[in-house]
């Protein structure tokens, strides 16, 4: 991958562009959200893009999938948020399949992995417990007890949390709420004694849950990774899902950008297109910049997770935080842009800014990002 | 005219024997008042006592001629019963924009006949106004409006479709503007028509929002018949009276209206307080700290410019230009503190409702998505900058 | 003061818009600037100040002053400011002056303030030692010796620092560099041993020094206020300075805004006046707005400060950020809209330019006030 | 043709037997480059020695016939001996407008005559030239110049006035834009004219910037005889030649020139560890901090975008809309950055000359006011936005 797609590529951004548009517009959306019914997402169409093989993208041959990069699962990505497709590809290939990825033992691998590959199994990794990303606030306790652990706090904002078969759960097994070290990571079943769940309906139509788990015991294989490593398997996994997440947004910030173009050759008042109105060529064509470079650093965003840059931290909290501020701005000039039109429900620009709203606060918004690239960058 | 302190006594006494308690009080939003109409209910029985208390004294319009339904009250005696009824925080008996928006052209421009017809059932809450100005091809560019009303035999034939037509689903008849010579220059072909939202052909949906339902709607004309003498001002002479009432309109958004008080919210600082888990000291997230600076900073600014224009206007020196930003500036700022509120909140403004979500973020939320609308209604920013660039700095067009 | 000046006022505003508009334009400051005299001010037009009262606005009547207030004082300002009018009113009458006029003795005052108020003395304020403003990073030391004080140590940016006859050095009498307490005024006579002067010359024509002091010994007389009290002492006096320099700002913003209005009234492209492009109208709209704004804070700020407003401190933070970033913007859309005369030095606007960065840099530019204004509101 | 190798390996072999040491190192502006002219002075003998070996072979202008002074260099050829002289770090022997701008010209427009008469001195480096463009009333308007060029008697009367004509007060002749018929559509009456200098009613004089000295200068005409053998192209086809040299021009604009390397500058952390003493760990300054991050962010999505656009042409699919916004952003960029460093030094970036400054500084805060052209000359912001407005998002005029 180097900023101009392969023949493959190109071929999965074709599927990935017909799958999404032959499910129209997004509708299905205002569908999902009025009927509200479990589990969130369209089970169906998950089934389709399993079967398509997005499920498998990153993961190795041997557990069935694809072993591709991330420029080809970001390249899906960018498809389904075009049309703010909702499904489980976040929260269990990305998230939860991440890091299973990087710290599962081979038998973890082989019986999680496999699923997720097959679409069988939804999984949710609940990490947050703060209302704004600070991954290293985690309170929840797992102590050492009769041969296993025992966990006890609460979760927030686990995607997909109420749907899911397992929960991968960070939780402390030393320090202190603030510290980096000590945090280990754990599989929960979904039955297991001691966890109760809150489903709750997000603004952009999908679904989380708040878990609590009240002394919820766990067998030490449930312990995912090295005790006491969960920060460095956050830490890389966070970096590619900040990634993961800014594909997403640009397929929903060129489309909301192309809207809005359309609409201002379409409008007319005062008898002319609003087009021909200098104040705003001027206005969009700022946003335009803006985009392109939206777009030139997701993909090299891409490039740098593909080749282990050793600048690849940095480079993803520049494309989160790029990502962040292109979607609020280009979904806020298009609502300002279509007038009073645009502050409907009837038309898509809410469903745009509410999403925007989402994937900026998820894994940390733009002053976030900039503390974080500073600390990276040692000032 | 009796004694301005005579009549500041005696209605100080009627207004603290009459007015029950619990309407001395504000309620949290515009939609808690009475306002009237066919299918008007009252928040709660004391509010119904009051109204019926006033409406006997003709103060539901107290500077209102007798004739229609007021107490025929001067400037003066008008004000005093507002300070008093100010002073017992007592809320108005009847609101509505047949008051606050139809009856001052009524009253300008409306025949006596249309005046004894309409007015006395607005000032008994019997019937509910809205107005029916924007259509969808016609938002700042207003007066290109296309509803088309034609004159058959004393009546208008009207077909077309109004927006913005704000509670029009619970209201019994509309003021509206409509095209009565498609021909003419687009000011010199409007007319004003009065209709009656029973009649044949009108049909109402609600719009929803992105934050959600509310009150506006839209309404569509499909062969209404409507009497000619429905007809306010001159055929063809709508276009001045839409000017008068944009204005009207303009200045009533900048104001607070009495007897309405939203409920406290946790100020931005508490917002960051709490979603960073500080109680106190220093916010940890130095970005997050430096946005709220610059929008107490700007708030403050913004502030001493209202104070600013208020001693200018008192001193018989204003309003200088600034107010000529009023608009524009005050959406766009609300409109940042609400954008920072729920991005601050974090997780905690991600709920759209049900479990899991403190009520107060859930309405702060609908807060934030409802504003997005604040810098669009009522000429939206471009059109005042358009405004400021041409009135006030004098450039050519 | 509340907003509408009083007739007293309005009559002080007259006088001094007469007084800078006979001055002619600001070729005056072209001429300072290109022969480079000591020192580096007119000492004709600052006797002319003087005689028409300004040295005296602030100060006491039994000083010979007029016992005005801040507001009169701002009023003088602005109008200084919409020609950028170079004198030692800031240096002399705002700064050292305040300094003496909060903590002096009656002795001192006495000195001091009579000969300030009647032109006769220029008084330098030494305290920077950092390149940003940052206050109690004091490191000059006042050591107790022989019944005096000996001063070690180095300052910078000391407006009107090579013309002064007297200099106000900051100086540590306990503490480390960084704390708040520990700091001491003294009064330091241009010829005394041990002080060393580097005169330099601004990018606003106007003329700083350096100064070195290398045990300068000092009688128990020199000291300015109770000693350990000079932090204080200057907050209060960079309160208000704040606020004067604000107050010049405004004339300056005034007069580059009015200038580039009438610039796109007045220049033609593509066969129109240039103000009829939307794009350019929209800004300008908006610079206006960020004007009328300074304006009233500037304005809200006199008043804060004649009536000790509890909040002032707070008041004058917003002031001093709000007219650095105006100027900053106005002046930079200024040579924006200007074109390519904008930059050349034949036009005025690069001296408005010059001047705004450096106001904005004196007593903490828009950052360090954001940052003082959260401290002062306890988060 | 000879075999590529065989003259890569010939090529290499006599730049380094020939090309002296000290000429093998970048300068740090372009105005240290060999530019040639009446009054050319080279910057040492080393330069001269290297000019006149090169000028020898004809590889002052390598790609030139070889009957203009050139060496008649194939493309292929002439970019064995770019890459040859890169691999050593040679600077070009000669720079100048003449070849870089307008020998172009002449090579497509103009006559046997004019080309035998003006290619060889540029080759020769015996004529410095600089351009004539703009005028203070024709900036982004260029096309509506009104410096005339009456024809009387085969020569033209010129008389008017040229502004940012860069080095007119070191140069020897000028290529100019004239209006020779006053009364057509503004495009179509412009021709382009060759004029000395020296001629008779020139004047020229530098144009401070707020930055200071600079190398633009005003030329003004007087009645200024040219022969009529001196227009390039035909008497009023003059603006398709202006628009080939101002695509042209901004090309180069955006390229780095071989041999001129800027001398390495504090980075924009060094400027802020030094005015906030911290040598190293945060910043504490937090608001220059996040400011900090926000230029290096924008940096690093630039120069994505420009990998992007690199990679696109390669890969023969660009290049992509995204280049008509280089010009815009990196010219806002730099000057963000300027500012930001200026700003960030504090009181270290106040000195204007002399004393108490560091030298870097002094020139930081030159180059921080000279950089505030940067969004104006070769096309302002204004004119980019509208470029992209209308060329790349095809909105409507």
């Amino acid at each position: 991958m180097s900023f101009v797609l392969s023949e493959e590529q190109e071929l999965i951004q074709e599927t990935a562009r017909e799958f999404v548009r032959s499910q129209g517009s997004i509708d299905a959306l205002r569908t999902l959200r009025d009927q509200r019914s479990e589990p969130g997402y369209d089970t169906k169409l998950w089934r389709e893009m399993a079967d398509l093989g997005w499920t498998g993208i990153p993961f190795p041959e041997e557990y069935g999938g694809a072993g591709l990069g991330h420029a080809e699962l970001g390249i899906v990505l960018e498809q389904l948020g075009t049309r703010l497709v909702i499904s489980p590809m976040l929260s269990t290939v990305v998230l939860a399949g991440g890091v299973i990825l990087e710290a599962g033992s081979p038998e973890q691998k082989q019986n999680f992995l496999t699923r997720i590959v097959g679409g069988e199994a939804v999984l949710a990794l609940a990490y947050q417990e703060t209302p704004r990303h600070d991954p290293w606030a985690i309170a929840t306790t797992a102590r050492e007890a009769g041969g296993g652990y025992v966990l006890t706090g609460r979760k927030t904002l686990v995607l997909d949390g109420a749907a899911a078969d397992h929960w991968i759960v960070a939780a402390r097994t030393s320090g202190e709420p603030g510290e980096r070290e000590g945090l280990s990571l754990f599989i929960v079943d979904r039955d297991t004694e001691g966890v109760s769940i809150e489903s709750t309906f997000l603004i952009d139509s999908r679904s989380a849950a708040n878990l609590s788990l009240d002394g919820v015991h766990l067998g030490t294989d449930r312990l995912l990774g090295e005790l006491g490593s969960g920060a460095e398997v956050l830490e890389t996994t966070f970096d590619r899902a900040m990634v993961a997440i800014a594909s997403e947004m640009l397929g929903g910030i060129q489309e909301v950008f192309d809207q809005t173009v359309a609409y201002l050759k379409e409008r007319e008042q005062f008898g002319v297109k609003i087009g021909s109105f200098q104040a705003l060529k001027h206005r969009i064509a700022r946003v335009f910049c803006e985009v392109e470079l939206t777009r030139s650093i997701v993909t090299d965003a891409w490039r740098a997770l593909d080749e282990e840059d050793p600048a690849r931290s940095k480079i993803a909290s520049t494309c989160k935080a790029r990502a962040s501020d292109t979607y609020h701005l280009a979904s806020n000039e298009s609502i300002q842009l279509h007038g009073g039109i645009g502050v409907t429900d009837e038309q898509d620009i809410g469903f745009f800014l509410k999403r925007a709203r989402v994937c900026e606060l998820l894994l940390g918004d733009s002053s976030y990002q900039r503390r974080r690239f500073a600390e990276l960058s040692g000032y | 005219m009796s004694d301005p302190e005579d009549f500041r006594r005696e209605t100080r006494a009627w207004l603290e024997d009459n007015c029950p308690a619990s309407v001395r009080a504000p309620v949290a939003d515009i939609k808690y008042l009475y306002w009237g109409g066919r299918r008007a209910e009252f928040l709660d029985d004391d509010s119904q006592v009051w109204f019926e208390r006033m409406l006997e004294r003709g103060w539901t319009v107290p500077d209102w001629p007798v004739e229609y339904g007021g107490a025929g009250l001067s400037q003066s005696e008008q004000r005093i019963l507002q300070s008093e009824m100010r002073r017992l925080n007592c809320r108005p008996p009847l609101f509505s924009y047949g008051i606050t928006m139809l009856a001052p052209v009524l009253l300008e421009y409306g025949t006596d006949e249309q005046k004894s017809r309409f007015l006395p059932p607005i000032a008994r809450g019997e019937i509910r106004w809205c107005q029916g100005y924007s259509e969808p091809a016609a938002g700042s560019d207003l007066a290109s409006l296309q509803c088309r009303a034609v004159l058959e035999g004393g009546e208008y034939l009207v077909d077309g479709q109004k927006i913005w037509t704000s509670d029009a689903d619970i209201s019994d008849w509309i003021f509206c503007l409509v095209r009565t010579d498609p021909s003419a220059p687009k000011h010199d072909g409007i007319s004003f028509l009065l209709i009656d939202l029973e009649s044949g052909g009108v049909s109402i949906s609600p719009i929803p929002l992105i934050s959600g339902a509310s009150p506006f709607c839209q309404t569509f004309f499909d062969s209404v018949r409507v009497p000619s003498q429905q007809r306010v001002g001159p055929e063809n002479g709508g276009w001045s009276i839409a000017k008068h009432l944009l204005q009207h309109e303009r200045a009533m958004l900048a104001q607070a209206i009495p007897g309405v008080r939203p409920p406290k919210r946790s100020s931005l600082l508490d917002v960051a307080r709490r979603s960073l888990n500080t109680p106190q000291g220093p916010l940890p997230d130095a970005g997050l700290r430096d946005e709220l600076v610059q929008l107490q900073m700007d708030r403050i600014c913004y502030r001493a410019t209202l104070a600013r224009n208020t001693a200018a206007v008192r001193a018989g020196k204003g309003p200088g230009s600034e107010s000529s930003m009023f608009k524009l500036y005050v959406s766009e700022l609300n409109q940042r503190s609400e954008d920072w509120r729920h991005r601050a909140a974090g997780t905690e403004g991600l709920g759209w409702d049900g479990e899991g979500f403190d009520p107060e973020e859930i309405q702060a939320t609908r807060s934030w998505l409802y504003g997005k609308a604040s810098t669009i209604l009522g000429g939206t920013s471009e059109i005042q900058l358009n405004i400021i660039a041409k009135r006030v700095l004098g450039l050519p067009d």
